[in-house]
Formats: structure tokens, C-alpha cells, sequence
């Protein structure tokens, strides 16, 4: 009986204080027709040392190598220490802090989370997280359709060159509210301003950088939203703000409502998750914000102490009326970013950004020196570039894979030609010698 | 006094070891897209940051240190090896994007997970995305709703859930454009079946259900709900938030019900992480299967591959950026692994004992649980209502004290419809003594609340912090140091 | 400056209450002519990422294959939960345990410690370690001859059969204090009880299993010795006594002295080091057993607490006249090995032994089948036996290794024909597929 | 109550996951060499297991929780990526017997950290194998013995060490046969050079010096020193537990020390342990280093590999089972690949101002260093004897008093010269405010032993036990549950 402690006496002698005389009497409410007496498709236990063995040989067979993919998902170095403190028991194993006195260790590592993600994008209050950067976008959606009460619209105007996997799952959630989602065109991979019909919107996403690596004319898109009384949801990398402009800062006003995925704040890439979604937004917009809030209060003799805060917006308390249906959110993950933000800070994360700036530039100088590769498009990139292989990228990226390099994104049915595009980054950690390996297989092929 | 990580920041110190040193003189992105001034980050050495999230760590109550009996919630131990198995590079350092041909052991994983858990359960196909159990609710509405498009049944648009349900059932039915109908519970804590029959209708697109249910009960009658609202044309949601008392001795799928999720990070012992990540897959019967979001994952002569929406027409589509919380999907495996079919069947049964036992034990000593003449099944509820009355006491009160005898209080005032309510599940990895130490401090809190009630009202006397003012937080609302 | 969290405003405010104008002027008490004012030779630091990388890099190189080698050292698995506790900050990053109230999770680890090693040894008391298996030996020496007062000669008899490291480390450290090390012989790996002369010896070293990994006749060796009242130091690997009758119950009376290296108990093999050894002896020696010992005793108020003991002992206060120099010891691994042992019980202690008995056991059955393969000896072993090739090793040796298996320790100059024979160990982790292999190796050669 | 893990032990009870299953029904050991009863180890659960020690954790203070000011243990920060390095399963996994073909990795790490201590320390050669300070202290005394032994000089049995020195200097004097002879400090803390003079002869050894000394000053006459050893024909021994000090700045190779040990858990920031382990890598001078102990790592064409007795003839021989800790050396190489020369010379330069900064602070506040006149190395001694005297509160008193402000205590008692000593050792890697916490806080409690000495004398009252009874420690030995 793994993880069971019960000895046999203890067994006998919890049945003898009920009054039973096994364990199968307890379940005498369940209809005898609903019972199950056996799993017989499932195997047997294994040790913990078997177990272990068994996903060693599994976690081998990914090692796939060099890492030149981005697309939503960064390969970041952690520092040693986040993890080792996020796994910590006590805050791998406690749950969402109810009881506030026996999780001040939670709570004020919440509190400091929200400091740092609303200094980041420049607004006022972050939220303790939602799941993803995908269903952080759908739940900012939803929220600024609550907030903006000047619109009696549900339309949602999204731009072309977003994510594509954040376009499905908004599309998943959102609808079914009744809000009418509209793709902004694209020219040469950026949103097109003057294209746009803002009229009627209730709110205007824009992702900076885009899908595509590319700085959107962020300052140009807010004050046009704006103008029309629509908010304007950003949706960011937190790394790419140590170096870019922030939300709250676009335009005249800034963004309304803030939101992205964490991941590259200290979150191994782990095939997409556990990862977490944040959402900022304005002071005046918090009863609207979901999920969780920590909040610094008193207790009686005057000591500081964190609390869950403004709980009434929330799904035990508001029920069918709340902001949104989350509960748990991705709190581990949480822990571990705002460890890693501590540990680089302004400086270190500023760092980090421009590397992985030059190095992405650095690989698109040196593969654009082939005749045949190319830049798609023109505009600034931020640490991620569309190149252009000139031929289908299908043969192309099964030979390096197989050399041990993952050489980017290929963009088939996502942009034109996109069977010849690949999306390409290099972070932080790639090395000028990552680079010639991608420039020699390249020339090998 | 309490200092913020702010608090010990000052300007230009940092962690130099984790600085990157990369030649990057040349700045090739347009001035004005940059930023002013720099984010308001802590600045501090690196030893400050460990010693201070280490001691943050050390101010909480968790699995690993203190008996933590949150009903609802299943706060089993959480098994170190199952860590280990995740978090090997091999798993950590995948993109989610590289391609399926160097991606087999985490699809193998993942596959395997699918059809264990549709053999647990009693279903026909299993999606592995949601990332928790409130998304996976949230994918079943939309299932049940697509369903009923599928069939041209555009009128039902009600959903029903009990009173007793968790907050998330009635918030997934609006979040799904549905509106929630309650369903009374009747003194047993069973589903009120003239209550039912009552809101059931040409507009019902289903009912939302636990069994056993908030209540901490099993819903006898499970055959009568499905048959009424299957009768009417509603679909049959199970959340599997309370798993854990049937796990291996009741399926889901054989009590009729259409569509369901699990809760991994309760059932499977996935680590709750200070409020999260979770997972909640969804299982259907074949019915409900096609609307299964994507990506799934499937098994070819080629190999393991993903499932998506070319092949899954019906689907209703994505609910995250990549496949979800993939790494809390292979703590489940591997924990799974090593319970095995009889370790399942354990799970409920000591789960279960362990709650009895301690129910009883409560009821011995002059405790009420609400349902006195019901079995507990893996955790329980006791009203203090008469506590409270007697000596002033409540709940909360009585929830503070325990923090200082070293345990962390259950959940309180859940379900809603129990007044003064303690829903309590000690989990099957327990001991009995640590029962017993539960049970005696009850027992003292009692005593106390009849002599010295203030004692209790002012607790927790020996945390780090006294009680804390929750009316103040959201008046002076404070939720960032600058 | 790495780990220095010092600002430029930091120093300088500090240089101001110092009255200096430069950190330089600090060291003005160092005569110039030694100072040296940069290390040359040294190159630049680098940070954690480069550092992880280039480490990274390193452990590859050793990825060495399946193990079958032991001598000492042993590959057994490790439960997660053991590293993971141990590696906890406050076990990690405290020192010994001189503020005992702030000190309570070593103190009382340790305790708990000395519990189950006297348990395990079936004697007294034990210490909190000393530095590995070898030196072990040498200390419990020293103390046999400090504690036997009936005699008055320094002759302590060692085995032939002994771990050659231990003897070769024993002999430079206790030689000088004129203590004479004479070799017991050994017919057929056994030590030949009837040849050894007892005579004025002060004590008598007892390996069980010895070396070779034979199983001694404890019994008549014990009794011998305290015969002609010379202590028995008894030599053991304490995986073993999950088995194996505890050196405490040899003979009539059992062991004086008990010894051992603590790797089989949690211990990463690491290439040997840090482990822990482990001393072990009767209460009425106690003042004479070196390192640290922790005891149980009150506060004011009668609560149990846990204190450094028996200080009266140890360098820092007896200094020349101290039972060893020892200072620092090998608690981390200590701590390790106590959650081992917890995690285990006395039933997963004796299933982990038991197993690798049977493995093997399973291996030298399923070798010997092989028509050059045989045993080459003929009494018990325990989980290592000696196996003849027939032939030289050396070529097979590196043949197996270039095929991922190491196939066991040559015994080249070490015991007669030692060219042709190998010392092999299969521990609870290695699997009949492994087994397989090595058979397969072989016959391919 | 404290309950040990044997009160939380049941029989039969265990981890089950733990449990290995392989059949091994046959037993082929013979019946009288087994053991009859099994050994009393605990029975518990997995979970009780993590929750003990987890809890056990909790009671500690450590580098990662609390300032440690521990003088002459040099308790800084340890890199959490050191520890990464070295617990790599590359790492992890070598056997130790490997050969030198499968182990070219931790090779070549060892090979390097040899050529950088040779560079640090200006020796000619070093060994890494001394598993802490006390067995380098002990690899040099037997090195200088066979030194004397080769050129037939017999009759060198002493060996001079100050009467500040740390207790492992004269116990190693002892377990390596020699005598142990005294000689004066003087006022200012430098050796009394008469006093030298007097106990030197044809029978001295050597001298085992640390510089900076035990009473945290620097030597200044280390020259002197020097020239009247070695012109009586001894040798000069370094005791590097100092090193931290003079890291990069002054060379103990050229202060003409012929042989010494390094802490690399001092000064190279590998993890304490709560006791160890630790390395005392040997280094010495071309007269010397014939004499070092085996293993040693050498580099030829062929790749690296070891050099034994069987080419090193002179050599003291082995000194541990395999080749001492490597996993500890593996961490100083990792730490010191982070500082670079540079990050070595700042070591010295931050933990000697640290030092000072903390050393006036409290003499500002009328505190008593051992020796005013004197700069403080990279730690200090005060004296708390004049406010023993005046309030009857002595240096242990404020030592337990420190620990409720959240502090540890300095070391206490040591040097044994300095009457009612704290030796406080800040480091380099804590905060200027953290050293102002401290002073404070010692400010804090002379007021109170001045109003309130019983406070004081009783402490502390927030720790997990009150003051501990050694004596009764002691007098009831108690050093086993059962
Ligand atoms: C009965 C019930 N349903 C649903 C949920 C929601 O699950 P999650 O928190 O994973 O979103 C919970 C969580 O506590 C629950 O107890
Ligand atoms: C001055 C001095 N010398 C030697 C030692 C002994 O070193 P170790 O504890 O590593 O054996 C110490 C340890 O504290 C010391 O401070």
C-alpha cells in the first residue's frame, strides 16, 4: 500500500471503534450496481526506484538539442537557486493560502509577485496568476468587456500576427459569451493601423512583440483604441519589457488591461507547462480583475500580515456571478518567477533581454550571409525573426533535428509562403558556437 | 516587523553571478519603442534572495510539515520520487514545439495517462489539457453545449448544479454563456428529487455533479438524477474534485455519467504548489468524446503523435497556448505508477476509513456532523453552530486555534448550506495517531471555548502573525509595496 | 563582485565611519614585500550559466555505464525524498551544532543518528561520523589502544582479507604513534584463524564481509582475541547488517570497536567522497570514542532538548590531550543517510540487502555458466564475489567498458593470479536485463 | 514535547514505494551468520518521514536563514549553482574505481582546482585528498615528520604552536607523534618573538601558524617568525582556516610557509552541513612536496590520470579510502570558476571591510575589541569581560541572547587567551545592513543587561527549547533513544 501508513493493528483497531468489521462496510451507501471490484486494465504498483528508472529512459528519449525555437515558449538559463527553493515542501505542498496566519510565506511572496509584474508592465495591481499567457488573454478579454461600460458592443478586435495558439483558445472561451472576435489585418507582419474599423469595439488586442518576433506600433495602436472609447489589452513577454516600453505606458494613456505568459520568467519549458498567465490592469479596474489577490493588512497589535483580498469577486464567494471560474491557478510557478526576477533584477533581466536581442540578430546576420536565406520582413524584430529558406523548410528542419539542433518554428498555413518560413531565436544561452553549428549544418544541407 | 524583499533592495547591488556577459554594445531596436526608466525589480545580492524566500518558506503550514486536513481539497503527501520524475532535464528542457519525432517519451507518457485514466474512470476517450479543475468544468459545459448545437438544440441553456456545489460549478455555467438552476439538498444531503424534477426541462443541457458531493455524502440516488435528467435531454457532468473516495471501487462512467474531469492535484497527489498548478483532464463516453478539446495524443504505427483539430472536427477547440500543464501530467503517471490497481483501490479505502474513524471520533466527544446517520466518505462535515451558540465561539475562531496546536485548520463554511461548517479530510496517508492528536485538539479547543472563549477568539496566538484584519485589506487596499 | 552585495554607496559609507579613504588601507599591517596584488594565472570569473555549462559539459565525460563495480563502494538507489530533505538550507548551510538551541534539527537528527547506527551494530553508542570507511579504521585504532589497558603492547593484527585503501591509510596515520600493523594471513580469502598469533596483541581487526567479499567466521575470531584479551575492531559495511548477524553478537561477548564507511546508506558513490565513516563501541569505552556525540538532556522548564556531549573529549577543549584532531566531520552526509535509514526501516533494509545478495548471486551463476568463468573461492559471499576470467582482464575490462558496462575491480597484485580475477558487486538496482548484458559482453569477446 | 522519530515508529508500519521487489526467496547465507532480531530502526510512513525531517529543518539556524557570525568558520554564502554542479548524476553516478579512460570529466576538474590552489596559496604542488582542515593539518605534520626522517634528523619530536591556536593544531601535534610546545602571544597578538626563541631547538619540527592568527590580527613579524624556525632547522606550517582574508592579496608561499592546508569550506564557500563535510587540500614548496599525500591528479598526452605511491616513493601515503571529497572539491573548483582572480581578491577585500565596519561600529558603542590598536583581518575579537563584571551577564549569555534577535551567536570562548571572547566573523557576502542589524542588536542587549540582566541570563525564549542543561548532558549520558 504505497504512501498508506496503516498497520494492520491500526486497521483493526479504527474498524473496532466503528463497529465494523471491514473496511468494505463503509461503502454501503454506493449501489451495489456502481461498484467496481477491480481495475484489471491496470498493472501493478512498481517501486519508486523502478518508477524512476523507467522515466529516466522516457525523459532521454526527448534530449533533442540545440534550441533555436521560441514561438510562446523561451529557453531561458534558471538560476540554481529558484528551484531549489520553489521546491521547497513548504511551498511545494501548502494549497492557496485560506488560513492567512499559517501562510504568511505564500502571501507575502504573492504581494511581492504582484509589486514586481505591475512595475514590469507599468500598471497598478497584477493578479497571483491564471493558468497560461493563452487563457490569461481570453479572461483579459472577458474582463474588458465587463469593465467598458461605455460599449454596449461584444466586438473584439484581434490582430492577425497573434499567437496562434492564444487566437484558438480565446476563440474557445471567449464566444460563448457572446463576444464577436475580428481579425485586424496585417501588412508586412505588422497590425495595419489604418485598415482597422475601430468603430464599435469594445476593446483591441495588440501583442508586442507579435507572433512574428516584430515591435508593433504600439503608442499609434492605444491612442486610436482609445479615441473610441475601446481598451486596449496588451499582450507582452515579461522578459522583452526590461528593454521595451511598457503597456502602461503606450500612447497618451497607456494599456487597460495587461496580460502574457510567465514562462520566461524562470519556468522550464517543460513541453508548455506548468507555466503561468498573468493579467495587470488599472486600480479602477481591480473588482473586475480575476483570481487571486494578496492584499497587506494588520492584525491586532499592529504587525504587517498578507491576506487573500477583495475575495468577493471571486467563484466561492460570488458563485455563478464572479469574475471567472478560477480556483487553483499556478501558484508554484509563481513562487519560482518572482525568486528569479528577485535574483536578476532591473539590471540582470535588462542584461538578459539585450542578449538575447543580439544574439537572435547576431544569428539572423550570420544565416542571412546564405544566398538563399533571407529576412521576410523588414521592421525591428525583438529576439525573435522570420527567415526565409528559400525552399520548403519540411526536408530542411528534419535534418537538423537529426544533427541535434532545433532550427525554429516552420510557419506553414500560417503566413504566406509560410511552408518556406521558419520563426528562429536565440536566447540567452546560445553561444556564438550554437550559432556557426546552425550556420554549418545549414551550408551542410 | 515584516520587511518586503523592497524593503532590502538598494540601488545597483545585485546577484552578479547571474549576470550575462555577452557583447551587446550595439542597441538595434528604435529608441522609441524602449523603456524610460527601469522596472522597480528588488536589487539585492543573492544570498539576501535565498535567505529571504528561504525564511518566506518557513512562515507556512504545508503537506511536508503539519497535518492539513482542507476538505475538498485532498492534501495527501505528495511523494518526493514523482518530483524527481519530472523535473529530469530530459522533461524540463522540451519545447513544446519540437516536432513528434523527438518528442516519443513525454507523448508515450502522456498516452499512457490518457488510458489510464479513462480505465479509472469508465470513459470512453480522455483529453489531458485543462490545467485545472475549474477549466476542465468549463470544458465540459462547452462539450455539453456543443452537443446540444451539434443536435440543433438550441434552447437549452440552463444548467443545473445543487446549492451544496462548488463555487466554480456555477461560475463555469455563466463563464460557459449557461445559466446556472440550483437543486436543493435534502437533510440527508442528498440531491432533493422533487427539487429536481422541479428545474428540469426542454431547457436543461445538464446538471453538475460530485458524488460523493460537497456535502461529504454519497448521492444514493444517482441512478433517479440520471435517469431524470437524461430523460429530459440533459447531459450528466461529474467533477472530480472528490475522486478519491471511490478511486478503484466506483467509476464515474458507470454511474451514467456523459462527461467528466479529474483532479489530478488532489487525486493523484500532484503538489499544490501555494494555490496551484493543477490539471484537470476531461473524460466523455463515446457520445461526448468528438467534442474533446485538442491537442490530444495517438498512437500510430509511426509512433505517438498529436491529435488536433484537422481530425477532430467537432472539437471545441484549444484551451491553452501548447498542451497544458504537461508537467504536472507526468507526476500523476508516475504516481500512478507506483500505486497501481490495488494502490488506487487503497487510496479510497484508507481515505475513507481514515475519515469515518475521525468522525467518529469527533462525534464521541460531542461534535456534530451534519450528517450523522450517513457514512463519511473520504472526509466529512461537523456543524459548530451549537459550539457557537453556547460559548460564542465559531467556526473561524475554533479554525485559528488549531493553527496553534499545529494543525491547519479544514475548510470552513464550505459547503455554504452548513452552518458553521468544518469539511474535514485527513487523506489516507495519515496515521491514526496523527488522528488522534487531531481529535484531542478539538476536544481542547472545546474545553477552552467553554472556559476561556477569548483565548480561542483571539487566536492564532503562536504563528507569526496574529489575526489578521481582512475588513482593513479590502478598505485600504494595499496589493503592491510601491 | 560575485556573492559581494556591496554598492559603491555601501563602501564608501563604510570607509567614512573607518576613517580610510580605501578598502587597500585595510591591509596596510601586511608587510609589502608578501603582498601579492593579482593572480596572474587565474582567468576571469564567469557567471553561474557559464559555470553550469562548462560543469555540464564535465559530467558527460563521465557518464561511465552500468556498474557492477563495488570494493567499497557501492550503487545503490537513492529515494528522492532523501537529497531533497538534505539539501534543505538549514541542514546544508548550518555548522556544527555549538549554539544547541538554535541548532535543535542537526542536534536531534544526530541523536537519532547514533541511535540507529548502535542499533544497526548492535552496540552502545556511536558517533556523529568521522571522515570515511578508512579513516574510521585508523581512529578506531588509535582508541583500541588508548582504551586496552590491560596491555601493554602497541601489536594490533589487520587482515590480510582487509580493504588494501583502508590498510594503506590506516598505516599513515597511526604508525606514528608507534603502533605496529601485522598482517593476519589468509588461506582461500578467508583469514586463517589457527595461523594467527595472538600473542601481545592489543587488538584485532576483523573485516566482515572481508574484501574479497567472503563472509569471515566472526565468531572464533572474536572469541580468539578476547581470549588473550585483545579488543576486537570490527570492519563492516552496515548494508550488510540488515543481514548479518551485528558485530556486537560475535562470539561470546561480540566486537569492542565498530567500524565502517556509511556510502551504502544514502550516499551517492560521487567518485567516493564525501561519505561518512561511522564508529561505533560499548558505554564503557565512550570517553575514549572520538568526534561528536549528541546528547539528549532539558531545559529550565524540563523540555527535551539536544546538546553537543562529552566535549571533554575533543580538540577544542583537551586540544594535545583530545581522543583525535578531528574538527569537522561529514554531518551533511550524516543527515542523508539518517533519512535513508528512516525511509528504509528495518524490512526495506533487509529486502535492499537481501536483493543484492540475489543479484549477485544470480550474476556469478549466470557468469560461471561460461566455460573459462569460475569462483574462486569456495566459501560464502555476500553481495561481491571473485570471479577468474581465465585470462587477463585488462583487455576485457576495457572492451566491456567501451560497451557501457563496468564489468567489476581487477585484482591485479592484490591476491594470487589477481591479472585473471575480478572483484564484482550487483546491487538491488541492477536488473536481469543487466545481468543479461554482462553475460552477452562476455560471450561476444 | 520533542518526539523522536522512534516515538513515531510502529511496527510493520513502512514507505511502500520504498520497497524493492525482486525475488529472492532462496537465502544463500549460512543460518549462523544471520542476524536473529532486526535491527531497531524506525517504522514510519513516507510521509511521516519528510514531515519529521522537514520539521527537524525547521529548527535550525543556517547560512540560508540567519546571519551566522561564527568567527574562524568563515560562514558565507554557498552558491546554490555550486551545488547544482557537483550533484549532476555524471557526477553523482561515478564509481570511484571507474578508470582513468571513463573519467576524463572530474579529471580535469580536479586537475585544474590543484593548479589554481598552487596558484592561490604560491606553493609548488598540492593534494587534494585531506577530507577537512584537522586531516591537512595532520597530512603536513607527518610531511614535515618524514621530511626530518629522510635527512635522518631524528630527534625533531616537537612541533610550536601560539596559545591562541585553534585546538586541532596541538591534537594533530599528538596524533602525529610529535609534542605540542607552546609559545606566547603578546599583547598586540603577534607571537612573543622571546618566547619563540626559547622553546626553538634541534628538537623543533616546526611551527603550525595561521596568518592572519587566531586572535584575527595579522601577524606582522611572520618573517622573524620564519627566520628563526627555519634557522633552527625546522619548518613552517600554515593552518589556512584564514585564508579568507589575504585571498589573492598576500600569498602563504611567500610568508615561506613550506607546507599548508586550505578549508575549502571556508574560504571556498562549499556547504557546512551542519559539522561537514568539508576538504583541506596540502600544498607545499619543491622541499615538501615529494612528501604529499596519494592520490594526485596528473595530466600527460594520454589524457589525465593518477599518480600513485608507485611514483611518488616519498610520499606519506593514502589518506582515505578512495580520494577524499571529491564532491566537495568539485564545488570549490565550480565556486571558484565563478570568482575569477578578481572575484578572489574582493573576497579578502569585502569580508576585511566587513570586519572592521562591524568591529568600530561596536566599539563606537563602547564594546572592547581584544585589540584596539590593531586593524580587524576578515574577523575581530571583543571582549566582553568588563560588562560580565559590571552586570554578571557573560559572553554565553549574550550569545543565547543574540539567537532571539535572529542572530547566531559569534563563537564564543575562542581564542581561550581572550577572556569572556566573542570572535565575530561577518564575511563578505552580508550586507552593510545586516551588519548594523547586528551592532544594533549587541547595543540592545548591553541595555538590557544593564536593566534587566535575568532577561538575558535566561536565554533565549524564542528559540525551540530554553538553555539547555549540558551539565546533566553530561552527568546522565543520554546518547541513544533506546
Ligand atoms: C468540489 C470541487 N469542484 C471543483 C473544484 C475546482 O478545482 P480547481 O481548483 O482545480 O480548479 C474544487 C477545488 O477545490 C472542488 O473542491
Ligand atoms: C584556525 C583553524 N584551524 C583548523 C581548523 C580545523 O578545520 P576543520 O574543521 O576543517 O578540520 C579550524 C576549524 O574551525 C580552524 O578554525
Amino acid at each position: 500500500m504505497p504512501f498508506i501508513p496503516h498497520t494492520h493493528a491500526d486497521k483493526e483497531s479504527m474498524l473496532e471503534t466503528l463497529g465494523i468489521a471491514s473496511i468494505a462496510d463503509l461503502f454501503d451507501e454506493i449501489p451495489d450496481r456502481i461498484k467496481c471490484d477491480s481495475l484489471p486494465d491496470i498493472p501493478d504498483g512498481i517501486s519508486e526506484m523502478a518508477m524512476l528508472h523507467h522515466m529516466a529512459h522516457r525523459a532521454q528519449e526527448d534530449a533533442s538539442g540545440v534550441c533555436f525555437l521560441g514561438a510562446g515558449c523561451y529557453d531561458h538559463y534558471i538560476p540554481a537557486a529558484v528551484w531549489d527553493i520553489a521546491s521547497r515542501g513548504e511551498f511545494l505542498t501548502a494549497y492557496t493560502p485560506y488560513q492567512a496566519e499559517a501562510s504568511q510565506g505564500t502571501l507575502q511572496l504573492v504581494y511581492e509577485f504582484q509589486t514586481m509584474l505591475a512595475s514590469l508592465t507599468a500598471m497598478d495591481v497584477a493578479n497571483a496568476s491564471v493558468y497560461d499567457g493563452a487563457s490569461a488573454l481570453a479572461e483579459a478579454i472577458l474582463m474588458a468587456v465587463r469593465v467598458n461600460r461605455k460599449s454596449k458592443s461584444r466586438r473584439v478586435l484581434v490582430p492577425a500576427s497573434l499567437h496562434p495558439s492564444y487566437l484558438a483558445t480565446v476563440r474557445s472561451i471567449v464566444t460563448h459569451q457572446g463576444i464577436e472576435l475580428e481579425l485586424m489585418t496585417s501588412h508586412e507582419g505588422l497590425t495595419a493601423v489604418s485598415d482597422v474599423d475601430l468603430e464599435n469595439a469594445v476593446a483591441v488586442v495588440v501583442q508586442h512583440p507579435n507572433f512574428l518576433g516584430l515591435l508593433e506600433d504600439v503608442d499609434v495602436l492605444t491612442n486610436r483604441a482609445h479615441d473610441v472609447d475601446a481598451l486596449v489589452i496588451g499582450v507582452v513577454n515579461p522578459m522583452s519589457l526590461a528593454l521595451l516600453k511598457p503597456p502602461g505606458d503606450w500612447g497618451d494613456t497607456g494599456a487597460d488591461i495587461v496580460c502574457g505568459d510567465g514562462q520566461p520568467l524562470g519556468i522550464p519549458m517543460a513541453s508548455g507547462g506548468p507555466s503561468f498567465g498573468f493579467l495587470c490592469t488599472r486600480m479602477i479596474h481591480v473588482r473586475q480583475l480575476p483570481g487571486r489577490i494578496a492584499g497587506r493588512t494588520q492584525d491586532k497589535d499592529g504587525n504587517h500580515g498578507f491576506v487573500l483580498t477583495l475575495q468577493a469577486r471571486e467563484q466561492h464567494i460570488r458563485r455563478a456571478k464572479a469574475t471567472s471560474n478560477i480556483c487553483t491557478n499556478q501558484g508554484l510557478l509563481v513562487t519560482a518567477a518572482t525568486i528569479y526576477m528577485t535574483l536578476l533584477g532591473p539590471q540582470g533581466l535588462h542584461e538578459i533581454a539585450s542578449s538575447c536581442v543580439h544574439n537572435t540578430h547576431r544569428l539572423v546576420d550570420r544565416l542571412t550571409e546564405l544566398p538563399n536565406v533571407s529576412m521576410r520582413f523588414a521592421t525591428p524584430y525583438f529576439h525573435e525573426c522570420v527567415l526565409d529558406f528559400g525552399e520548403s523548410t519540411e526536408a530542411l528542419q528534419q535534418r537538423m533535428l537529426d544533427n541535434g539542433i532545433l532550427p525554429g518554428y516552420p510557419l506553414t498555413g500560417l503566413i504566406d509562403k509560410g511552408d518556406q518560413a521558419m520563426l528562429v531565436c536565440a536566447t540567452e544561452v546560445r553561444t556564438e558556437q550554437d550559432i556557426d553549428r546552425y550556420y554549418q549544418e545549414l551550408t551542410n544541407g | 516587523m515584516v520587511e518586503t524583499i523592497f524593503d532590502k533592495s538598494r540601488p545597483t547591488r545585485r546577484a552578479v553571478a547571474q549576470r550575462v556577459k555577452e557583447g551587446f554594445a550595439q542597441q538595434p531596436l528604435p529608441e522609441h519603442q524602449l523603456r524610460s526608466a527601469p522596472p522597480m525589480l528588488p536589487e539585492v545580492s543573492e544570498l539576501q534572495a535565498v535567505r529571504h524566500f528561504t525564511n518566506l518558506a518557513r512562515k507556512n503550514f504545508s503537506i511536508d510539515t503539519h497535518f492539513y486536513p482542507l476538505g475538498s481539497c485532498t492534501m495527501k503527501y505528495n511523494p518526493r520520487g514523482v518530483h524527481r520524475a519530472a523535473m529530469q532535464e530530459g522533461f524540463l528542457n522540451r519545447h513544446p514545439l519540437t516536432p513528434t519525432s523527438h518528442s516519443q517519451g513525454v507523448l508515450a507518457c502522456l498516452f499512457e495517462l490518457q488510458e489510464l485514466l479513462q480505465n479509472v474512470t469508465g470513459t470512453a476517450q480522455v483529453c489531458l489539457t485543462p490545467m485545472a479543475g475549474a477549466q476542465g468544468e468549463l470544458t465540459g459545459a462547452l462539450m455539453i453545449k456543443a452537443y446540444h448545437t451539434d443536435n440543433n438544440d438550441h434552447e437549452r441553456t440552463e444548467i443545473i448544479v445543487p446549492t451544496a456545489a462548488h463555487g466554480t460549478n456555477p461560475a463555469t455555467a455563466s463563464m460557459a454563456g449557461l445559466i446556472a438552476k440550483e437543486v436543493e439538498v435534502d437533510a440527508d444531503g442528498d440531491v432533493d428529487l422533487e427539487s429536481l424534477k422541479r428545474v428540469v426541462g426542454p431547457k436543461t443541457a445538464g446538471i453538475m455533479l460530485t458524488n460523493p458531493s460537497t456535502c461529504a455524502v454519497f448521492e444514493r440516488r444517482i441512478q433517479a438524477i440520471s435517469d431524470i435528467v437524461h430523460d429530459a435531454g440533459g447531459l450528466l457532468y461529474y467533477d472530480g474534485a472528490n475522486l478519491n473516495a471511490i478511486l478503484g471501487r466506483a467509476r464515474p462512467g458507470d454511474m451514467q455519467f456523459d462527461v467528466l474531469h479529474l483532479n489530478l492535484h488532489k487525486t493523484f497527489a500532484t503538489p499544490h504548489g501555494g494555490g496551484g498548478p493543477g490539471a484537470g483532464p476531461v473524460g466523455a463516453n463515446e457520445l461526448l468524446a468528438p467534442y474533446l478539446p485538442t491537442p490530444m495524443v495517438t498512437k500510430t504505427e509511426n509512433g505517438y503523435g498529436w491529435l488536433d483539430r484537422s481530425v477532430r472536427p467537432k472539437s471545441i477547440g484549444r484551451l491553452s497556448s501548447f498542451m497544458g500543464n504537461v508537467g504536472i501530467l507526468l507526476r500523476a503517471y508516475a504516481y500512478s505508477m507506483m500505486l497501481g490497481a490495488n494502490g488506487m483501490r487503497n487510496v479510497s479505502a484508507y481515505a475513507t476509513l481514515n475519515a469515518n474513524y475521525l468522525m467518529k471520533r469527533l462525534s464521541n466527544a460531542g461534535f456534530h456532523p451534519a450528517y450523522p446517520d450517513r457514512r463519511a466518505t473520504h472526509e466529512f462535515a461537523i456543524s459548530l453552530r451549537q459550539e457557537a451558540k453556547a460559548t460564542g465561539v465559531t467556526a473561524m475562531d475554533f479554525a485559528k486555534r488549531l493553527l496553534d496546536y499545529g494543525f491547519h485548520a479544514p475548510t470552513t463554511y464550505f459547503p455554504l448550506l452548513i452552518p458553521e461548517c468544518f469539511l474535514i479530510e485527513p487523506t489516507e496517508t495519515e496515521t491514526k495517531e496523527e488522528l488522534d492528536a487531531f481529535a484531542d485538539a478539538m476536544i481542547a479547543i472545546l474545553k477552552e471555548a467553554q472556559t476561556d472563549p477569548d483565548l480561542v477568539k483571539q487566536a492564532p496566538h503562536q504563528q507569526p502573525v496574529g489575526r489578521l484584519d481582512e475588513v482593513q485589506a479590502v478598505r485600504q487596499l494595499d496589493v503592491t509595496a510601491h
